[in-house]
Formats: structure tokens, C-alpha cells, sequence
């Protein structure tokens, strides 16, 4: 069978990864090694091997609850699941589309907006100068947080130790990153 | 065409496909009565020649019928089938034989009802395409300095 | 000797020692590392959470760019820059439909010719052949190199050491006259990608990589990443306090301590701007 | 002029409720060549039997075609028959009235127009067809064993215990294989040395076994019945026939610090070594690679203590040669060994150990006596843990398949760790528990519930030292996938097992086939699960997937009939529907053009290049030959030989060509 042919008989989210990553749910045997070498697994509802079966069952309750878990944000994509899996199953890969996916369907877990927060106002940073600019992108995600004293101990260290750049840096094609940006959040809605 | 009666020559291997047919008896599955079965060791037995000989003479349809891949009594003469079945598709096209007039199918000894269904599309389709007339139009001089060569 | 460099942004910021250092060993070693103009941000983990698109197509910008300055090998210091840029690169080759969406569809032009190499590979294609008698003040320390997550992971597109249990940077502080141990948490995760916005989870999975350093006698902790050494080394009183206890081995990178075999001055080397003062 | 008997058969109503049978023995009897045809009740009943008996006899035929049921069914009925009417059996067929039409149509002209064409195919056959004559090879009566494991050793015994003579070659200096490392066996926890002694005995002492240790298979040429094999015998540097077996020799040899492969790597022996004290025969060989006279050139110890003066520093390895007709390929298994781990560190912690280790260690002969004990210490172990699958049903590692074997003794050493250590804790990892057999479930039952062993369902991730403890990281899928963290002193690997060295080689040596993990192939999976694809080339044991010691005897046991079977004849028949490539008149000799396509197409390498010479004994030709011992008749050869000069008896061209012309032309 081609590839073509499998996904569309995979119901589902697990369809949808299989489209858009390559990874097949269906490979999953429940052995848990994924599991039990996450270094995130203690801190995620789901730990990743939890998440494969959930997404094995094609049961549209539980893949809302994978949309709307904390796991998918929690994980690291250090890939150490995807390293030692004995099916190969690129876990990190998926965990990146189950984000974007849960985002855009505005299902993103609440304990996950200082994640979020932090991500996007990192990408803004970038969106505008071309670089991440350190400063900027602390009193950007603070503002969107309101984590006002969070590791406001650390800037002045760092500022001592010249760690941090006053000004940031623009580069000159700064045009071609925003278009960049604006692409692909277009095709990403 | 309703009243058409295609004849359709079978070849297949004594150990699979024969068997399997055998069992489509035992099982009493009905199926169309245009079929005749030529046994042969083995699919890697059955020599293309022999494929266009029938036509010659005047088949409208044949089918090759073997083990499965992997499951060949004689380890692989399926697979010396298959890929001669390539051959001859590239031959047929040279000379002009509509390949839809050949349906190549694995049936195993168990499988008596696929044997049915495979006799019945075969018989359809053969229906649907008509008596074979083409071929003594294309055939006797070209083929044999064709495949010789 | 000529080659091409992405410092990316943590080298131009909060991790400039390591730049400091990467030139100084360079230098010292007669190679010069000329800088990618107009370089952008390669979008780090941030990218690759939100928008898959964004996040190949932002290193693709930087592969462009080195492309069309010519440069066949590109040193890309940052492990999370150069997991992002090797990705990229290798997703490019192996998907073309991807590749034209990303370039073309981006105003961009890229043939593939660009080849990353990470610190260690560029110092042991480069630098280290030539060392012979040029190890003047050998490093000698009981050291734990630790690689984290991105230099070796995931395997089958980097193609660098092993994925359990590396040796490359090992045998990298051997030759600067290092001993470095050996021990459980070389590729363990220090959770640098919730630095800022899960700082719990840093202080666990931080806290016992240098809780095991520190156990087995290590005087130093080495690293190829900014990303390491500032969530190792910035974040070393949140880390302390979550274990209860006083850590205080310094975190240094691969090239600090090669420049410090090497005779380089510590200054140039960085060595004051670390957090965890670096007192050996 | 052919003279064909047809014979239709009603087999009650079976054929005749849809068949007009009479219609179809008239038409039959119109046919050129035909000068008898009937139709009756029942053919294969004695009355039917006869019927054609007398028909052969009376009328003189030439040929018989029996319209029917499946040849599959009654062709050897109906074969006999002619052959006892003085007809060559090979010129009776049969047309298949009963499962492929009668059973398989509804009642009317076209069922019957069916069954007269199947008619009218075979009699067209019958005409084309030649009288052939079952092909007879001699057998010479003596079957090479190769492997000396508890499978090559029972299947020995069988053999000579029915009376025929037995080489049997093993690798090692001593037979015994892996049985003769375990300690105890599941299920019953009876000691595997006790049992395997005495048959390790009962073949050295068979007088209608030859057995050769320290040698292995160099080459083998012939086909079933006939084979010639060269056996390479090994150098022992020593004279086996003066050496006592006395041992000064090693307890003198100054080299004492080598590995012993008997108790893996957990103990030491000498260069001069016996590898295990009951090791049959028990007399020493020389490990010239670890030496000191082969490496330095001085020492010679064992020489000067030897009361016997047995020692033979410059003996050289010996060619025997052959002649047997039946092999039973017998070598067994390995397990996966170290840096095939390295997140479990074995290879790196010496307390990761494979589950054959821990059979040393719990063998009251092995390094600790019987106690468990850790490698890097001696420390008895307070917590253990056993890892489930460790490599195996792992395709990202290589090897996807179930190793079958390590799930029921993983429950064995847990168990035999809790009867050792009391108070002791043992964890298993596992994915799934695979005890089918006879008191298997029970087994792994008691060892959980009257032993409290405890089992995790998980996969570990990693393992890592942590102050002297090794830390085994897993989960409990049962539990949420929630991480599970133990702290062990000791670990130990149920690794994969594996196609032993050389079994690759080993094959292409027999010219059987292997399948990609190089285990050797069975013929067919559930019917001819000992029988290779090469005739008379069987299997036993372990060397064709890992299997347990009652799999293995049994294998060994039918192995060992089926070369019994083989040898209870003195000549093989073999049916001879095989292929022969043909021969004309000189100067031509044949229409083959040694193009050899033929030779590449045969799965059984059955042809042979022949040399035809003029008188003065030059070549002129050279042709393809077909070897009748090792053709099955598969056919694949005359489809590929473009001059048609290889043709298949009983399935020759002009038979099928017959048949399809009979088809498609009505008379
Ligand atoms: C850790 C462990 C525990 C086990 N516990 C049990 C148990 O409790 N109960 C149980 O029923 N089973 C148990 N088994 C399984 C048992 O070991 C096997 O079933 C058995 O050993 C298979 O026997 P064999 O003769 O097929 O192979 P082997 O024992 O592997 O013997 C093969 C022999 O052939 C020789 N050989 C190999 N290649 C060549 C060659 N080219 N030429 C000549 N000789 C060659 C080898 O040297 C060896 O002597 C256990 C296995 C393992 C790994
Ligand atoms: C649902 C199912 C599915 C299976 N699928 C598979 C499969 O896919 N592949 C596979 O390998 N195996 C399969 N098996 C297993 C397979 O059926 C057995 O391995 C096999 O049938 C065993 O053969 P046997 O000759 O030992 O016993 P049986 O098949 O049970 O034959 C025993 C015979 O002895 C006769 N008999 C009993 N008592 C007496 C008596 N006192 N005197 C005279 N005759 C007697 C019985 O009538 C019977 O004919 C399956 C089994 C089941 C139940
Ligand atoms: S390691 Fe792989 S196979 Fe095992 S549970 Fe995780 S995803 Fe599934
Ligand atoms: S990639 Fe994510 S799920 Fe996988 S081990 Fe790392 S943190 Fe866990
Ligand atoms: S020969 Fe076959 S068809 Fe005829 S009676 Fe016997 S079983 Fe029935
Ligand atoms: S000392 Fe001589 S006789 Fe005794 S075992 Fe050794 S070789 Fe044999
Ligand atoms: S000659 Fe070799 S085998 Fe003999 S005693 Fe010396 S080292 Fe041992
Ligand atoms: S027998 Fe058990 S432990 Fe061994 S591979 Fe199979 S399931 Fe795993
Ligand atoms: S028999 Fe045919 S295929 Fe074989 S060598 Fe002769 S000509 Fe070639
Ligand atoms: S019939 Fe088959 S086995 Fe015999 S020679 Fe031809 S190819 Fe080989």
C-alpha cells in the first residue's frame, strides 16, 4: 500500500500527524521506554507513550484532551524519546505539529501561556530585528506574563558582565525576515 | 455482447492455485463456467509462449495463477513468474495484446472462495472487452523473431 | 584556512565568552572565521513550537545567505543553531517539494552546497591535528564534558559521535591535558528551552546533571552551548536552591578550556564574564 | 497410433446431478485415438478399478484418462491401477470433473461442454505423453551431524539407535552447546548438567558414532543419498589417543588469565584448557592465539609436565573426508553481546549482565559456586532487576522478532534469585509475558505469586552508576506510563538470541537457504518445519530460531527420522517429473547453446555444465545437464531457456502445447 493510500484509512488526529509528519501512530506498541526516559514525563498528564495510545484510539474526546493537554507544551523535543524508541517513532516531530495545531484551534493548555508567551515574544523579537534581542524580548514576554520580578535579579548581573546588548542589533534585511514571518503564519491559519 | 461466451484459459501451479480451486469444489462456491485449467508444476513452468499460443488460437482471456510470494513450493519460481509477467506486459505492448485480457493473481490452497471471485472478474471483464479478434489481426510473423531474438 | 560563521544570537548576547573564545582558539590556531553577513536568528525552539514552516524557513534564509558568500563550510558554535541549521538542511535535501516551498516561496535561492560543522567537529578537523607542542599550560582538571540534547540528537540527521554515551568532547579535553570522567548525565536534557518560562523544571533537570558532576569529583563542567552554560551557569542559585545544597563547580565551554592549554590569557578567553566564578 | 481408454466417472451423483457423464464418455468415444470410453458409477471403488484393469489388458491401451476427481485425490489410486494392468503409470491422467466443474457449476450444456473440454485436454496429453520410470539413486547410509548442542546430540543418538552410522562435528573442543552452561531449567528447575552429562557420554561411547571435536564443515558437494564432505579437524597440538586426560597440563600452563568462553568472560582458564570439567571428550586443547610458545616461541610446560608425553606443538590441521547421505544441521544460537546497549552501559558496568551470565553465576559449577554474586565485587545483590526484550522485538536495533526463550527464563533466575537470596527484591521489565507450553503460565505464575517477584510492564530507558547502585530507569505502563526509578545492584539483559558466527557461510556451504536474520529456512513453515529446501539437508535446534531444549530435542528427534526414513531405503525413488535438457544426434549433441540462463534460474543449483568430448578427449561443446538427485521439477528452467532445449518430463512442451491446442479447438 502507498503511503497515500494508508493515511487515508488512519482516522482522525492520528491521520493528521501521519500527513503532515510521517509518523505513525499505528507503530506504537505501548513498550513506554519513551516514557520512562523523558526528562519532562513526571511534569505532563500524558507522558509521550500515553499520548501515542490516546492517539491510537481515534476517540475524538481523547484527542481534544491531547489538544488541550500541558504535555504537548512541556516537551523539550530533546529528542531523547525519539533516540531510544525501538519503532522509531519520531515523537518530537509530532509533539511540534500537535502545538501548532493547538494553537490555531485555540486549544492551548492555560498553564502553557507562560510557555507561549515566552515563544511569541521571542518570535517577535526576531520578526522585528532580524535577531533576538535579549532585552527586548524580557520586558516583551514580562508584559505579556506579568511575571514582573522573575528574573529581573538576573539583568543587572548579566548587564555587568556585558551579557546584554542595550540596544539591539537590526540587520539589514529585515524585510525578507518579516515576510518570512508573515508567510508563514498565513499559511499556518 | 450479452450472449458472448468468452473462453478463458487458466494456468496455474499444481501446489497453490490448483488446490485452491479444488477447495472452491469442496466448498461448493459457484462460480462461471468459461474457465478451463491447464496445471502446471509451477508458475515459473508457465513460458509466455504459451500465453500468446492461446490467443493464437483463440482465447479471449487467460489467467496466471500462483502462490503467493514467499509461500512458493519451489522457494521461488514465483518470483522468476513475476518477473517474466513484466516481460511479457512490455512484449504485449509491442505487439499490441491488450493487457487487460491477462489477469495475473496469487491464490493459495485456502483461498477457494478468492479462486471464485478471481474466475468471475475475470469472466466480467473479458465480457465487457469482447471476443478477442485483434490478436490473429497483429500475431503470426512478428512475435516469434520478437521473443527468439 | 578560511571559514564561514554563524554565531547566532546567545553568542552575540548572553553567551559572548563563547564567542570570545571561539575566535581566540581559532586565531591562535591561524584559521579565521569570517561572520555570515546580515545574519538572521535562526528561530530556535520558539519556531519549531508554533509554526513548522517559519521554523525551516528561517535557517533556510542563513544557508542562503552563507551560499551566496561562498562559503563551503559553515562553523556553527550554538548546538540548538546548529541541530535547527543541520535540520533544515537535511529536510531541504530528502523533500524538494518542501525545499521549493521554503526557498522559492521565500524569495530565497538555495543549491544545498552548505556543509555545518558544530564546534567540536570544526576544532577536530582543524585545530587539533595541529596540536603537538603547542599545549603549553595543560588544563589539568578532573573535568565532565557535557553534551545535552542537540548536539548528538537526533542521530540519523546530525550523524555526529554517539547518541549514548559520546566521546568526542572527551577526548577533545584529554588532548588539552584534561582528565574527564566519566558519568550518567552527558546527553540528559538541562531543560534550557523553559529557561525562562518554567524555571522549576530547570532547577530538577539542571539540578542533577551538576549534582552528578559534582558527586564524582568534577572541577569543571564543559560545554558546546550557550544554551547549556547559561541555564548551568546563570541559573545556578535557582538550581542550588532546589537541591538544597552549595554547587559551585564553574561551567566552562570546550574552547575556553583549549584556549586556557594553549596559553590564551583569560580574559580574552571570557572567563570573568561567567556567573559561577571560575576559580582553577 | 495411440490407443486411449477414457473412463467417466458418476462418484454417485456427485458429477452426474450436473454432468450429462454419458453424453460426456460418447463424445470421448469420437475422438482420434480413442477406442474405449465408459462411464460408471464409481471409478475408484475395486469393480471401477478393474474395469480399467481389463480395459488395458483386452483392448491394448496406450493410454488412460480418468475423468473424475481431483488428481490431488486419486491419481496415484488410478496410477497404480494401470501400472498393476502392465500400463506405465505415467501414461494415465486424470480430467478434474468433480471440484472443477460438477461442484462448481449449476446443471446445463455449458457444465457439460466443460466437462468434454477437460476430456478432450488430457486425452491430447495422453497421446503426447511418455512412458517414464521412477528415478532411483543410490544411498549411502551414513548422516553428518554438524553441531553438537543438545539438538545435534539427540538427533545423533536417534540416528545411531536406528542402526546407522553418525558423524557428528562440533566447533568447540567439547559438545554440550549452550544446555551445558545453564544451571537449571524451566519448567521443572532440574539441574541442566545432570541431564546432559549422560547423553554427552552415551555419543562418545556409540559405536556407531564418529565424533570430531575442535572441527568443522570445510566443504560439501552431492545431492541427497551421495553427499562428499570435507571436515576440517582443528589442531589440539596434542596426540588425543596417548593423552589420560590427566590435567597436569593445566594446572601447570603458566597463561591463567584467559576469559573462559564456558562461563562468559566470568571466570579465567589456561591456553591449555578443558572448557568445562565434563566436558566430553575431556581431554585439553592448545588456544594457540593465547599461547606463550605460539606467541614467544618458549615455555613449553605442558610439554615437560605431560606424564604421557602427548603434546604435539607442530601437529597441523587434518582434511577427513566424507561420504554420507543425510546431514542434520544442528548449530544452534548465540545471544546479542555487548555495546549493542550502550543506554543500558553493558559492556561499561560490569553488573549489566546477559541472562547467560547469570546462568553461570546461579550453576553450582560455575565461577561463584552457585551463589549469585556481582561481577564487580562480589557482593551478594539486594535488588535486581531483569530486563525483558532487551534487543529483541526491536526493529530500530535490527532484530524485530520475539527470541522466544528469555521471557520463561527470566522468570527462572528470578525465581532461582529469590530461592538464593532470601530477602532479596527482583523487578522484571517486561512488554508482554509469552509462556505458552506446558506449565509455562504456571511457571511465570509462581514465580509472581509464591515468589514475589515483581513485574513492571515498561520498557527501560537507561541505566547509569550512580554511588556503586545502578540506576534503572523504566516506566510502568499500567500506571500511566509513570516513571519508575530503581536502584539496583545488579542488572541483568534477556539479549536477543541470535543466528550463531558463521551460520551465514555455513549455509552457503550446504546450498540451503537462510532467511535475513541467517537462521537457517525451513521448507515450509508448518509442514516441513526440519526439512530445508535442499533434499537431504534437514534441521534441528536452535540454528533455525531460538527455541527451548524440549523444541529442540523434538526438532532433533524428527530430524532424526526423517534420515532415518531416507536410509531405510537402498535405493531413493523419486518421482520423475523432473527436468532434462536434450540430446541429439552428433554433430549437433543438443539443441542447448550453453548460454547457462538455466543454471542461474534454478532455485535448487540442480544443473551442472557438461563437457562433451570428441574421441581424442577434446571439448567441443559444452552443455547444461540436469542433476536428476537434486531437481525437484519446478520448471523455472524451461521457461527461461530460450532455445527450448530443457524440457520438464510430464510437463513437456509439446504435452502443454497439446493441451492448450485440445482447449481452443473442438473437433
Ligand atoms: C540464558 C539462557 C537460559 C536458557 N534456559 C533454558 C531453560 O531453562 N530451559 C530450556 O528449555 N531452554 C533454555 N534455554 C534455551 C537452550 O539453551 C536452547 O534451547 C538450546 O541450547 C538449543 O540447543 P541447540 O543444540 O539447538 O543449540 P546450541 O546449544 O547453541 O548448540 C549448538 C552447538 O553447535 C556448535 N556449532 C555452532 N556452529 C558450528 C559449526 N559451524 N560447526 C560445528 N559446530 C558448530 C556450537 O559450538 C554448539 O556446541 C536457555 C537459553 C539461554 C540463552
Ligand atoms: C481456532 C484455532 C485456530 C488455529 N489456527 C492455527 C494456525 O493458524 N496455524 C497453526 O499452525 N495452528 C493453528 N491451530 C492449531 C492447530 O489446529 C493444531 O496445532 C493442530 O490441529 C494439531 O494437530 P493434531 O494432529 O495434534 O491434533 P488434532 O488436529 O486435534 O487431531 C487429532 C485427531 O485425533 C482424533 N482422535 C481423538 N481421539 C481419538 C481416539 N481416542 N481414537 C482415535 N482418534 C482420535 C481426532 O478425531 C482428530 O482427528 C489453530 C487451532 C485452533 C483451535
Ligand atoms: S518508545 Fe516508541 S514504541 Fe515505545 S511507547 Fe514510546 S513511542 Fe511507543
Ligand atoms: S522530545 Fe519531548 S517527549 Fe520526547 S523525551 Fe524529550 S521532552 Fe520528552
Ligand atoms: S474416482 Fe473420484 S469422482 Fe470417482 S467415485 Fe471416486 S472419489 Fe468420486
Ligand atoms: S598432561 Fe598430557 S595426558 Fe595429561 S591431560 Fe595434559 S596432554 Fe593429556
Ligand atoms: S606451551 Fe602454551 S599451553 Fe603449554 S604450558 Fe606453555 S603457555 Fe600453556
Ligand atoms: S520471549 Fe519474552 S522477553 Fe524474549 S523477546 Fe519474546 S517477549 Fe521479549
Ligand atoms: S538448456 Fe537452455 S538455458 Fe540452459 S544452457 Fe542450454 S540453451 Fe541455455
Ligand atoms: S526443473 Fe527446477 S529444479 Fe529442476 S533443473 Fe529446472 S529449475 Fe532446477
Amino acid at each position: 500500500m502507498s503511503a497515500e493510500t494508508i493515511h487515508s484509512v488512519i482516522a482522525g488526529l492520528a491521520g493528521e500527524v501521519m500527513e503532515h509528519t510521517g509518523v505513525e501512530a499505528s507503530h506504537c506498541y505501548q513498550c513506554g521506554k519513551c516514557s520512562a526516559g523523558c526528562p519532562l514525563s513526571e511534569e505532563m498528564e500524558y507522558p509521550p507513550s500515553y499520548v501515542m495510545r490516546m492517539l491510537q484510539t481515534s476517540d475524538p474526546v481523547l484527542e481534544d484532551k491531547i489538544l488541550r493537554s500541558f504535555t504537548i507544551w512541556v516537551c523539550l523535543t530533546c529528542e531523547m524519546c525519539y533516540s531510544r524508541c525501538p519503532m522509531s517513532i519520531d515523537i518530537p516531530k509530532m509533539m511540534d505539529f500537535l502545538r501548532e495545531k493547538s494553537l490555531k484551534e485555540g486549544k492551548a493548555n492555560h498553564r502553557a501561556k507562560h510557555i507561549i508567551a515566552f515563544h511569541k515574544s521571542f518570535l517577535d523579537s526576531i520578526r522585528i530585528t532580524g535577531r533576538l534581542y535579549e532585552i527586548g524580548l524580557l520586558v516583551d514576554y514580562k508584559s505579556r506574563t506579568f511575571k514582573v520580578m522573575q528574573d529581573m535579579s538576573l539583568a543587572p548581573k548579566m548587564f555587568v558582565r556585558g551579557k546584554l546588548n542595550i540596544f539591539p542589533e537590526m540587520i539589514k534585511g529585515r524585510a525578507g525576515v518579516s515576510s518570512i514571518f508573515s508567510k508563514s503564519n498565513k499559511k499556518s491559519k | 455482447m450479452a450472449d458472448f461466451e468468452p473462453k478463458i484459459v487458466a494456468f496455474v501451479c499444481n501446489w497453490c492455485t490448483y488446490a485452491g480451486a479444488d477447495l472452491t469444489g469442496t466448498s461448493r462456491i459457484k462460480y462461471a463456467t468459461n474457465v478451463r485449467i491447464i496445471r502446471f508444476p509451477c508458475t515459473g513452468r508457465i513460458d509466455y509462449m504459451l500465453l500468446l499460443k492461446a490467443f493464437d488460437e483463440g482465447a479471449d482471456g487467460i489467467i496466471v495463477s500462483g502462490c503467493h510470494p514467499n509461500d512458493c513450493h519451489y522457494t521461488s519460481g514465483n518470483f522468476h513468474a513475476r518477473r517474466r509477467w513484466i516481460m511479457f506486459r512490455e512484449l504485449c505492448d509491442f505487439v499490441g495484446i491488450d493487457i487487460n485480457r491477462v489477469l495475473f493473481s496469487w491464490v493459495s490452497a485456502a483461498e477457494g472462495s478468492k479462486w471464485a471471485d478471481v474466475v468471475n472478474t475475470t469472466v466480467t471483464r473479458i465480457r465487457e472487452l469482447g471476443p478477442y479478434t485483434e490478436y490473429q489481426k497483429v500475431a503470426k510473423h512478428p512475435i516469434r523473431e520478437v521473443t527468439n531474438g | 584556512m578560511t571559514l564561514g560563521l554563524y554565531p547566532g544570537c546567545s553568542l552575540k548576547g548572553s553567551s559572548r565568552e563563547y564567542t570570545e573564545s571561539v575566535l581566540a582558539v581559532a586565531q591562535a590556531c591561524g584559521i579565521e572565521l569570517v561572520e555570515i553577513e546580515d545574519w538572521n536568528c535562526c528561530g530556535a525552539t520558539a519556531a519549531h513550537n508554533l509554526n513548522k514552516e517559519l521554523s525551516l524557513a528561517l535557517p533556510a534564509r542563513i544557508l542562503s545567505l552563507a551560499e551566496k558568500q561562498g562559503m563551503k563550510e559553515v562553523v556553527v558554535p550554538c548546538a540548538a543553531c546548529y541541530s535547527r541549521l543541520t535540520v533544515t538542511n537535511h529536510e531541504l535535501a530528502v523533500h524538494p517539494e518542501l525545499k521549493q516551498t521554503i526557498t522559492k516561496g521565500n524569495g530565497l535561492d538555495y543549491k544545498g552546497s552548505v556543509e555545518i560543522l558544530n564546534i567540536i567537529q570544526m576544532l577536530d578537523k582543524y585545530i587539533t591535528p595541529n596540536l603537538e607542542g603547542r599545549i603549553v599550560k595543560p588544563f589539568e582538571h578532573k573535568v565532565a564534558c557535557y553534551y545535552g540534547c542537540l548536539l548528538v540528537r537526533p542521530h540519523e540527521i546530525l550523524k555526529f559521535d554517539r547518541e549514548e554515551d559520546p566521546q568526542s568532547m572527551d577526548e577533545l579535553m584529554l588532548k588539552a591535558g584534561a582528565t574527564p570522567i566519566d558519568w550518567a548525565f552527558k546527553t540528559e536534557c538541562c531543560g534550557a528551552g523553559l529557561s525562562v518560562s518554567r524555571t522549576s523544571s530547570v532547577g530538577r533537570l539542571s539540578g542533577e546533571i551538576l549534582k552528578d558532576a559534582a558527586d564524582r569529583g568534577a572541577e569543571a563542567v564543559i560545554v558546546a552551548c550557550p544554551m547549556c552554560q547559561s541555564n548551568l551557569d546563570m541559573r545556578r542559585e535557582a538550581i542550588n536552591s532546589y537541591l538544597g545544597e552549595k554547587i559551585d563547580i564553574p561551567v566552562l565551554y570546550v574552547t575556553q578550556v583549549l584556549g586556557l592549554a594553549l596559553g590564551i590569557d583569560r580574559k580574552t578567553l571570557g572567563l570573568q564574564r561567567h556567573f559561577v566564578a571560575v576559580n582553577i | 497410433m495411440s490407443k486411449i481408454g477414457v473412463f467417466v466417472c458418476h462418484c454417485g451423483e456427485n458429477i452426474s446431478a450436473t454432468v450429462d457423464c454419458a453424453k460426456v464418455a460418447e463424445t470421448a468415444a469420437g475422438y482420434d485415438g480413442v477406442v474405449y470410453s465408459i462411464d460408471y458409477k464409481y471409478m475408484c471403488s475395486d469393480p471401477g478399478q478393474s474395469l480399467i484393469k481389463s480395459a488395458i489388458i483386452e483392448k491394448g491401451l496406450t493410454g488412460v484418462v480418468v475423468a473424475s476427481c481431483s488428481p490431488r485425490m486419486h491419481e496415484p489410486t488410478f496410477r497404480k491401477a494401470c501400472a498393476e494392468a502392465g500400463l506405465n503409470p505415467y501414461m494415465c491422467e486424470m480430467a478434474n470433473l468433480r471440484e472443477h466443474c460438477s461442484w462448481v457449476h449449476e446443471k446445463g450444456d455449458a457444465t457439460t461442454e466443460k466437462a468434454i473440454d477437460l476430456v478432450r485436454i488430457l486425452v491430447e496429453k495422453v497421446k503426447k505423453n511418455h512412458s517414464l520410470n521412477a528415478i532411483k539413486v543410490p544411498v549411502t547410509k551414513t548422516a553428518l551431524v554438524i553441531g553438537g548442542g543438545i539438538a545435534g546430540i539427540q538427533a545423533s543418538l536417534d540416528i545411531a539407535n536406528s542402526g546407522h552410522k553418525v558423524i557428528l562435528i562440533e566447533r568447540d573442543p567439547s559438545i554440550g552447546g549452550h544446555m551445558s552452561q545453564l544451571s537449571e531449567t524451566f519448567p521443572t528447575l532440574d539441574c541442566s548438567q545432570c541431564i546432559l552429562t549422560p547423553r554427552m557420554v552415551e555419543v562418545a561411547q556409540h559405536e556407531n558414532i564418529t565424533l570430531y571435536t575442535y572441527a568443522e564443515l570445510e566443504s560439501l558437494e552431492g545431492f541427497v543419498g551421495n553427499f562428499k564432505a570435507k571436515i576440517r579437524r582443528k589442531s589440539k597440538s596434542l596426540d588425543e589417543k596417548i593423552c589420560t586426560g590427566c590435567g597436569q597440563c593445566t594446572t601447570k600452563c603458566p597463561v591463567k588469565k584467559i576469559p573462559s568462553e564456558f562461563n562468559e568472560g566470568l571466570g579465567k582458564r589456561t591456553a591449555i584448557y578443558v572448557p568445562f570439567p565434563q566436558a566430553v571428550p575431556n581431554k585439553p586443547v592448545i588456544d594457540r592465539v593465547n599461547c606463550t610458545y605460539y606467541i614467544k616461541g618458549k615455555c613449553k610446560v605442558c610439554e615437560i609436565v605431560c606424564p604421557t608425553k602427548a603434546i604435539r606443538f607442530d601437529q597441523e590441521d587434518t582434511i577427513v573426508e566424507a561420504e554420507v547421505g543425510a546431514i542434520v544441521v544442528a548449530t544452534g544460537f548465540t545471544v546479542k553481546q555487548p555495546d549493542f546497549f550502550p543506554e543500558y552501559g553493558f559492556g561499561k558496568y560490569p553488573d549489566v549482565i546477559t541472562g547467560l551470565q547469570f546462568e553461570r553465576l546461579a550453576s553450582a559449577s560455575g565461577p561463584t559456586l552457585g551463589e549469585i554474586r556481582r561481577p564487580s565485587d562480589g557482593k551478594v545483590p539486594e535488588k535486581i532487576v531483569f530486563i525483558a526484550c532487551a534487543g529483541s522485538r526491536d526493529p530500530a536495533k535490527g532484530i524485530p522478532y520475539c527470541s522466544k526463550i528469555c521471557c520463561m527464563y527470566i522468570a527462572k533466575h528470578a525465581m532461582l534469585y529469590q530461592h538464593k537470596v532470601h530477602g532479596g527484591k527482583s523487578y522484571v521489565f517486561y512488554m508482554d509475558i509469552r509462556a505458552g507450553g506446558k506449565m509455562y503460565e504456571e511457571f511465570v505464575r509462581r514465580a509472581i505469586e509464591d515468589d514475589g517477584v515483581n513485574y513492571i510492564r515498561g520498557r527501560v530507558s537507561r541505566i547509569y552508576e550512580k554511588n556503586g547502585k545502578l540506576i534503572v530507569k523504566g516506566a510502568d505502563t499500567l500506571l500511566g506510563a509513570m516513571p519508575v526509578d530503581i536502584d539496583a545492584d545488579m542488572v541483568v539483559l534477556a539479549t536477543a538470541g541470535i543466528a550463531n558466527e558463521g551460520s551465514e557461510e555455513l549455509a552457503q556451504k550446504l546450498h540451503t537457504s537462510y532467511d535475513s536474520y541467517h537462521f537457517f529456512s525451513e521448507a515450509h513453515p508448518k509442514l516441513k518445519p526440519v526439512e530445508t529446501n535442499t533434499a537431504g539437508i534437514f534441521l534441528a535446534g536452535a540454528c533455525q530460531s531460538p527455541k527451548d531444549i524440549p523444541e529442540s530435542v523434538a526438532m532433533a528427534s524428527g530430524a532424526a527420522v526423517k534420515v532415518a526414513c531416507l536410509f531405510s531405503q537402498d535405493e531413493l525413488t523419486r518421482e520423475p517429473l523432473i527436468a532434462v535438457v536434450n540430446r541429439q544426434a552428433a554433430p549437433v549433441f543438443s539443441s542447448c547453446v550453453g548460454c547457462f540462463l538455466c543454471v542461474s534460474a534454478c532455485p535448487y543449483q540442480a544443473i551442472e555444465k557438461e563437457e562433451i568430448k570428441n574421441r581424442t578427449g577434446e571439448v567441443i561443446k559444452t552443455i547444461a545437464k540436469v542433476n536428476p538427485g537434486l531437481c525437484q521439477g519446478c520448471g523455472t528452467c524451461v521457461a527461461f531457456c530460450r532455445t527450448k532445449s530443457i524440457d520438464i518430463q510430464g510437463y513437456t512442451h509439446e504435452e502443454m502445447y497439446s493441451e492448450v491446442m485440445a482447449l481452443l479447438n473442438e473437433y
